[in-house]
């Protein structure tokens, strides 16, 4: 098979799957006696990767496989095509969702502990019929409650490619570092230094690009050294 | 500290999220000895997502450090709010409440003095920071995945109209295993008929009467002797042997000499050469019970 | 607008509709102050023809516009992509192929003796079809039935030299379960093995690793990192 007919198939195939395809999925299609290798596939996929990347379309790996999708970029275009509007969803299921993608597994009582309020069952319900939330088992304890996990299509419906790619959580900061700091007399500073941050809105972007924390438990308090540089 | 919210516009971060609009106007701060329509305070608490949210909102509004709450002055506002919001007689979710007793227990134990000796003293707030800023994160982590690059409202995955695709499947697998505990339920449940009696005969005696019996199908005489391949050894010959007894028991078969001491030859019985490719009549009498 | 990015967007936006467009829909994605010449995306659409000309992609005008389909000579990748995941056989079916195994020649009035409940034409068709059973002669009864044996490829398929690295009637009675992994070909010690193996323990080596094996199994292993990878 020439490359150039497999980079072809390949772009035919991934265009008519309607849904991400993995390396094994792809090797699928090939005839078992013409099989090409692995790496002769992605190699057509880097190919292809490089073709779309003046184009409208884009190749991209999210949690379930390879798929090709028209560009952000092409929105404005292509929202006019059609009368509906993107659902938009409200705060109490998006942070339920982040929650249960940060903190999985997890149970709606501990979702409940950090929202500080109930979570309805109208949104776990609603989570789970879209499939971007799955119970993964049973916490042992009494009632045993259901343990919430992420599926896959959660990943692919946010353009991820897994739980890693997910944006890094803001640094929790010890209250003692803020005491250790007025004690050296800085607290004036920091007033205005806070004031200025918060008014160009910065306070979220803690991303210090750590892969771990997401993963870290959220009570391992951070260390006070490292809160001066959050305060930047 | 001030008791004068600073002006929203100043904060970008909850200019999203004013009060409410009554007659047009945002709202942006509680005036303290106005009247309120309930509707307005309704939209209001509409927009938070809980006492912790609250009190987020009032930390923010005033530019002050999570780490550093001024908690009199804050539970002040809060307890302005629950007491509107009770006035207003609206529906208050208990968890309101429950911060709000939080709050002043810490304010009460903020007051009380503290011995010098005795720093190492957690601040009482500590939980409550601990809370809030757990919160925060994830608020701020929805707010997030609301950005990221969303399928049907940002990239559109491609799903193109493709040939006419013939349906293949492919045939099912089976496990040798499934096989036997399939062959074990079988004869289990035949052993509850008495009447059957299961034999034991070595399968390849079996084997070999459907060989033999194949290769007679044609309806043509066999040598019996043919039937015997010598490289199979004692034990081949004897399995072909009772192969063949048991196939002429079964009336399978029969045996032909022509005169003592000449070649004995085999050939199907009678009745399975006439229908050797008929396989109507079998699928009348096959006793669909 | 450039016609480099008017192409992009055309083409973009006919891979996201997911139905034909016509030429004034086409017109009517763009900006009412941006909005290109009928013949510009005519031109657009030509190129568009032509850069796919050698690819596995077209675009064509159907009855109700244009569209970018799959080409014809894509079928067999695209057919191997939908291919159906096999279904199980009935266990009357798996029955009556081990009693023709363990009890040939044998008709199936006989089958339905021993089985207790008639066996469906379609079941013997099936396993005809398979070539796994054929019919090896007709008994001399009134109705002349057929009789059935197992054939070479039913040997072939489960990897066995005869019908004598099954286990015997007397061993498979005696058996609780049957480990998948039955050491063919020395039908004696796997008889001793099967009664070792205790029913609890069956499913724990059905993974270890030979590939025939596997491939035949009847479950489709389920995919377990369907989770969408929870936080290490």
């Amino acid at each position: 098979m020439s490359e150039k007919s497999l980079k072809h198939i390949i772009e035919a195939v991934l265009l008519a799957a309607g849904q991400p395809l993995t390396l094994d999925k792809l090797l699928g299609v090939f005839d078992e006696f013409d099989l090409p290798e692995r790496d002769a596939i992605r190699a057509a996929i880097a190919e292809l990767q490089e073709e779309y990347s003046e184009r409208g379309i884009e190749l991209v790996e999210v949690g379930s496989g390879y798929r090709i999708q028209v560009r952000q970029n092409m929105e404005p275009w292509v929202s006019r095509l059609t009368e509906e509007r993107p659902v938009r969803y409200s705060r109490a299921l998006l942070e339920t969702l982040a929650l249960v993608a940060y903190r999985q597994p997890i149970t709606r009582g501990e979702i409940e502990d950090i929202r500080g309020v109930s979570v309805s069952t109208s949104i776990m319900k609603t989570l789970q019929e879209r499939e971007w939330v799955r119970i993964v088992g049973h916490r042992d304890v009494p009632g045993h409650p259901a343990i919430y996990g992420t599926t896959r299509q959660f990943l692919d419906y946010f353009n991820l490619q897994g739980l890693d790619d997910l944006p890094t959580l803001m640094e929790l900061r010890d209250i003692d570092s803020i005491n250790a700091e007025l004690d050296l007399g800085m607290p004036g500073e920091m007033g205005k230094k806070l004031l200025d941050e918060d008014a160009s809105d910065e306070d979220s972007e803690e991303d210090d690009g750590d892969p771990d924390d997401s993963a870290r438990a959220v009570q391992v308090p951070v260390d006070s050294s490292e809160t001066g540089g959050i305060l930047h | 500290m001030t008791d004068t919210p600073l002006p929203i516009e100043a904060e970008p971060q909850q200019a999203e999220m004013p009060f409410a609009y009554v007659q047009g106007e945002a709202v942006t701060s509680l005036p303290k000895d106005l009247y309120i329509p309930p509707d307005a305070l309704e939209v209001f608490l509409e927009a938070f997502e809980g006492p912790l949210d609250l009190l987020l909102y009032l930390i923010r509004r005033q530019n002050l450090d999570v780490l550093d709450i001024p908690i009199a002055e804050i539970t002040r506002q809060y307890m302005d709010y629950i007491g509107l919001m009770h006035e207003m007689r609206l529906e208050l979710a208990a968890e309101y409440l429950v911060m709000a007793a939080m709050l002043a227990e810490i304010k009460s134990r903020m007051l009380l003095p503290r011995a010098a000796d005795i720093e190492e003293e957690d601040d009482p707030r500590a939980e409550l920071v601990r809370r809030l800023q757990e919160y925060e994160r994830y608020k701020q982590a929805a707010e997030d995945i609301d950005e990221l690059p969303r399928v049907d409202r940002d990239v559109f995955p491609v799903a193109l109209e493709a040939p006419e695709r013939q349906v293949l499947s492919r045939p099912p697998e089976i496990s040798l295993q499934e096989l036997l505990l399939a062959a074990k339920a079988a004869m289990t449940r035949a052993e509850m008929f008495s009447h059957h009696h299961v034999q034991m005969e070595p399968l390849s005696v079996r084997e070999r009467m459907s060989i033999v019996l194949e290769r007679i199908g044609a309806g043509d005489f066999i040598e019996f002797g043919r039937l015997f391949a010598p490289e199979e050894g004692r034990m081949g010959v004897v399995v072909s042997l009772l192969a063949v007894l048991e196939l002429i028991k079964s009336s399978l078969i029969e045996l032909v000499q022509s005169e003592p001491f000449a070649p004995i030859y085999i050939r199907a019985a009678r009745a399975t050469v006439l229908d050797a490719d008929d396989e109507a009549p079998q699928a009348a009498a096959g006793g669909e019970a």
